[in-house]
């Protein structure tokens, strides 16, 4: 494959919904121009509630997170990293993760651009 | 001869005017007034039904069988429309052989009910209809223990035959010159008839037809926010429109069922609020508001607004304690509290008109008023109305069971009874 | 002289009490009971468009159109209001030049519709408002022909035009005193001048416009539950307050729209359960409900209970195979079924009215009655309507497409109207 | 002899029968059409806050906040009926010490209030629970301008007090013989009393409580056009019942409401198509109809349908650009636009029903009609209920923060009320 | 990068959405703190249906399905993955697949810690 | 980890709603008979769009997008990547894009098959 030995990232982050659009304008700012989000729901240290209808307990282990996707080029990858982590955070628990892995390829369907060109 | 032919005249003239004052007291004449009102309480009874319990019922369900619950009512309308043109009608309110349990034939198909027919001040066909919005909620409340996993065929050849076997003869008894209407039963609205009755067929099917597998939390309290809130309007139609005229008495009904249904409402909520869920929620307060409806419902033309505060207090409280501890401990699963809403709300609400009327409202006086005996009266009432409903009600599912299942298969049941019953989803 | 004065004073006060009676017979004089119900149901034909049929028609489209698909149904009872109040009153019911197909000018403005002014017994004032209830309802049914592909702008203008140019000289024919009046044709309450008039609309309309690009399953059918119980419910002031009156024929009118109803819905329903689809549906029964609804409209206030069941039946076959075999085979795509429910059904219904009319009930006698001529006659009045309506709804697209659009760009289409056209989404 | 008794015979015969005829004009006595059209009020003007005001605003607010919005209108409507039953009525419709501003406590407990009692042709005990429904609805409007924020045991309290020192000497002043009614202001319906009431206290309410964290867009303005049609519908029961009659007053209100709301709502939609956001939408539409049916309201009786389209034409723009501008330019959040709408359309309608009113009509003339003092005297009334209010209302507000606190945590307010102060959600 | 050559893994499970508490409860059970769960459509050997409205025919090709996440460390991973198959399982068609990527980093947003301690 | 070195690639597709169709019945006929589908919210180039309510602005900055995840076996990579390309793209901005990761491991469920048996 063409495309091994490439070091763009996915960068996925799971963010407090709240905190979403604030992480989304910051990227904006450092020149981030796409973004992917999901609604997820999470499940961390961060317990979630029990919810009572005419008594019966109904348990919801699980929270509402926001999953943020964000390719990026190795150039870009530690100030992305960086800039997702200090605007999400809120310093409470339930602040949530970032992942990252590594892509092997990215393309552009419009364009059928490839790698770097087409983040 | 002048004179003598005068004073005729006059004698005349005035007896005739004053025989006409008395032929209007006497023969019923059509009073458009009175007619209007039940014009419009039938259809709010129905709006009760459709969209009323479809849409309570419907939110408080998971998200796999809200179309299935509100189809299971909806349903339920047409079919009892059938069943009442059909039988239903002429058996609860004509004349019988057993007459003390239930009524007879002349009227089967709506027969003979003519544009003229007057059943007191309004015409009989809309009495036929106002009537049959009665049992068509009977009906469709029961639905609320077995959602989530009853058949839907069962379903339907069980409404056919409940309300055919046990409405009518229900309804007969109190309303159409039966047993206990003979006896002296207060039941202005329908406590008995439509509350205990479908509370009690509610129980029993629960319990023949076993728990849900997996319950969820209602899927969305604002769905039933709206169906609650037709309730209430369109119960004034089930509770003025019991005095079957446009009058003080259905001011009077209008108005007490106001204050009890406001004070149940409250009640359930501060309960709520002070329990250990230490939340006042929107599922409280509109359960509450819904007893204490029931509650008020046999008493409507019996008492005054403080009976009706003090009959919605004991609805909040009792019911309240019959869904989230009582339920609780006895482990049967009622989906939606039909029980522990409509039956033990229904059960305070008959017991407590014999406590609270005061003769000046409705010519009848309970327990206050010194008339102990009324309350055990009404507990006849309600002994009756169990004992004959769960029955007969057992029966009839039994029997049904001999032809269809009654559940839902479990694969259906997980795959929800949208999909798997109806081919239909809320995307 | 003494005698004789007497003799005149009694003669006097005895002519004088009988001439009050006979001028209370003659001479219109209001009915507090008559208008209590014709309020009642001015209001429940308004509900039954906002928001029984902006409702209905929302659940039923797809997720993207939902809100332009409310607003068209909102903005056309607005739109309505206004050319009934400026034209439309008058030329349906005032007489006019050529009075056999349209009124005239007098009460233009609603001018000189004083409080005291009396239609039967009943103020004009709730005549006006009952009357345009019906004109928004017609109106409002046709958009769903045209949904999510009609551009907003374009229905504006059409529905402007609409109104004055087809509704009213329909109306004044069928309820004006115009040719189809004149003629005997027998529309009780609407079969004629709403549900056929908007189904004929309808179907023009979807064929001058052209297919949607990608049609989706409903979205949600228990938003289309609770516009459809609120057009049953609705509907009894349609067919009930066509009597103008709280009397005999509205509670005949009241109880056969029942059972009408009833019967239809189950009749679609079972269709479908034993068909190939082999399930019961919740929008299988609502169609149904609604066939029904409208074929019995026409017959409201000349048949028996029995004639209802018959025409219901009639309605709930026939219109299930218009709307699942017939159309399928046409290809034309009328997005929710107008044509199907309200074209065919109407037609049904309005045949049937002169199959099953009977003298007792509503003074004209049908073909059971030995009268086949009516049946000739509803087929006069269906033509009439049929033709009048398809001519002069094709030209007055054509015309409102010379200044704009009349579909949704693709673009827009793709993107949806909530979003393209209202700026406005269902998150 | 004989020729004098035939004579006095006569005389007493015709002096009884006029007699008869005089007391039945003099002696009020029950008529069953104006009681059945006042039932149907009562219950529509119920319909108008639950499930209208609440789903109205249920649909405005953002996701996490629809539950705790409507458990705050359905909250209200019960303490509202139980502050009325233990004082409100009493003191807002009795004689009071202090008469020009607040009525006594005879009737506190709706104490002594029989079936038989009488409030012009109707039961008093309709009159009680018509009443009743308006101040509810008055109480519920102004949620809307703190939802989001408001913390709910702080809610309850405020309504209770508010009910009793707000609502009660207000309607005492304008519709119970106090001070406004001695002068002459004409309010037919409620412009005052209820919306400009409801909407200066929601001002001072937004104000007090502070802006919002994060407004967010409506979650599903779907669910607004269910309330906004219920409100249109029912205000049929609050401007035509106002009549407290069937009669030709309560035709020509409805008629003229039909008018103005359809005016104004169109206003409001085609301003904003050419405005800079260039698309007409359904909130647009929706909030120009309940600015129309605000403005008409104080106006119903007094004015033509012509005079209802230029009240309807007013309310539309000026609302517009209250909501659209001169709010932003302010900077309070009222989140919902109670005051953009009641507050601004109520003052609109109320000086306009000073231009518009016509004798013909109801008796009253205004500025048209050459009668330039009535507007003066509608300004006194505004002035007085705005001054009232808001002084009122600010000291509940900060007396009730003197127990708990007015809002939610920052957290509950981020987690979204329904979830934090009521433990439900909508899924 | 410094986080290249680590060994976590995210672990990504399409299961049936009604055995997804089950799973849930195995994980926490085996001390898996953390879990992100999306609610996915699915289409594979298992068809979809069609629903009719009307007598008009809608294929619906996919099926409700859930997805879950977790991050874990390679100490972790085989047990993780053991339990989600076990427990997902109901040896029905459509059970769903477990699919298995590499992190090259994993970042606590609340404390900035990375690698394994954050998961 | 027995499944190292598997070359076996996920391809997760952000594409335009209305084009998951017409890429999902093209994969059908090039043999993939597994998809996972997510609805999700985008921003890249293709800017949102403001909404208006009672005059009061509401950015929405992102937009509809789906989601589709695919595993496909190193010998498939290349068709499928390309079908999804071509039938995903309508030319206009906002197309998408399409990203790959490589899979360590694929598990099917309900048999426990690994690797490319798992697909
Ligand atoms: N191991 C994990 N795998 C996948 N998702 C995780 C994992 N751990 C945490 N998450 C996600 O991160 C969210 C926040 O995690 P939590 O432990 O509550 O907070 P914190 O990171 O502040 O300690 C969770 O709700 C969940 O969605
Ligand atoms: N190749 C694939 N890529 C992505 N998701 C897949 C793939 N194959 C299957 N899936 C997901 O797994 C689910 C179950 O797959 P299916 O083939 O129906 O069942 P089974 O694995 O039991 O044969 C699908 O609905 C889909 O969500
Ligand atoms: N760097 C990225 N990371 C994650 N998702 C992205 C990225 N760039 C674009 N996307 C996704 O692709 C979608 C389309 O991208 P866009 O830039 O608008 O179109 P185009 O690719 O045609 O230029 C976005 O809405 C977003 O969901």
């Amino acid at each position: 494959m063409v495309y091994e030995g490439s070091s763009m990232k996915l960068i996925t982050a799971i963010v407090k919904p709240e905190q979403a659009d604030n992480v989304k304008r910051a990227l904006s700012k450092i020149g981030v121009h796409g973004l992917t989000m999901t609604e997820v729901k999470g499940y961390g240290r961060q317990k979630g509630h029990t919810e009572f209808y005419r008594g019966s307990e109904y348990e919801v282990a699980f929270l509402p997170k926001t999953k943020l996707e964000v390719a990026v080029s190795s150039k870009n990858f530690k100030k992305v990293l960086d800039t997702i982590q200090k605007t999400a955070k809120t310093g409470k628990i339930g602040d949530g993760k970032i992942f990252v892995t590594s892509l092997s390829a990215v393309v552009r369907i419009r364009t059928g651009e490839k790698g770097e060109k087409a983040i | 001869m002048m004179k003598l032919f005068s004073k005729i005249l006059i004698i005349g003239a005035v007896l005739l005017f004053s025989t006409a004052l008395y032929a209007a007291e006497k023969k019923p004449v059509l009073n458009a007034g009175d007619t209007a009102w039940m014009l419009t309480s039938a259809l709010l009874v129905l709006m009760m039904s459709i969209p009323g319990v479809a849409l309570f019922y419907g939110g408080l369900v998971g998200r796999k069988n809200i179309v299935s619950t509100v189809t299971q009512t909806f349903t339920i309308a047409c079919i009892v429309t059938i069943t009442w043109y059909v039988l239903g009608y002429s058996i609860t309110f004509t004349e019988g052989t057993y007459n003390s349990i239930v009524g007879g034939f002349s009227k089967a198909f709506l027969n003979g009910i003519g544009v003229a027919a007057l059943q007191g001040t309004i015409p009989e066909t809309v009495f036929v209809i106002y009537q049959l919005t009665f049992a068509i909620i009977t009906a469709a409340l029961i639905c609320g223990a077995v959602v989530e996993r009853i058949n839907f065929g069962a379903l339907f050849f069980f409404i056919i035959l409940w309300s055919i076997l046990v409405y009518a003869p229900i309804g007969h008894m109190v309303w159409g010159g039966g047993y206990l209407a003979e006896k002296g039963v207060l039941d202005f609205a329908g406590g008995t008839v439509v509350h205990i009755n479908s509370g009690v067929a509610a129980l029993v099917a629960a319990i023949v037809l076993g728990k849900r597998k997996s319950p969820v939390r209602p899927n969305n309290v604002v769905l039933s926010l709206i169906g609650g809130s037709l309730l209430w309007v369109g119960w004034f139609g089930f509770n003025a429109g019991s005095a079957v005229a446009a009058n003080g008495t259905a001011g009077m009904a209008m108005l007490v069922t106001q204050v009890a249904t406001a004070t149940a409402a409250l009640a359930w909520m501060i309960l709520e609020w002070f329990s250990s869920e230490k939340k006042p929620s929107l599922l409280g307060i509109l359960s509450g508001a819904i007893a204490g409806l029931v509650a008020i419902t046999p008493a409507a033309g019996f008492v005054t607004p403080s009976g009706a505060f003090f009959i919605g207090l004991a609805a909040g409280i009792i019911c309240y304690f019959a869904c989230t501890k009582i339920k609780k401990a006895l482990g049967y699963d009622d989906s939606l509290d039909v029980f522990g809403i409509h039956g033990v709300g229904g059960i305070v609400g008959a017991i407590l008109t014999g406590v609270f009327a005061v003769k000046a409202v409705g010519g009848a006086s309970g327990m206050i008023e010194g008339n102990g005996g009324q309350v055990t009266l009404q507990f006849l009432g309600v002994i009756v109305t169990v004992a004959y409903t769960a029955i007969m009600t057992y029966i009839i599912l039994k029997f049904v069971g001999l032809f269809t299942k009654l559940r839902a298969s479990d694969e259906q049941e997980r795959a929800g009874l949208d999909l798997s019953q109806h081919g239909e989803q809320v995307s």
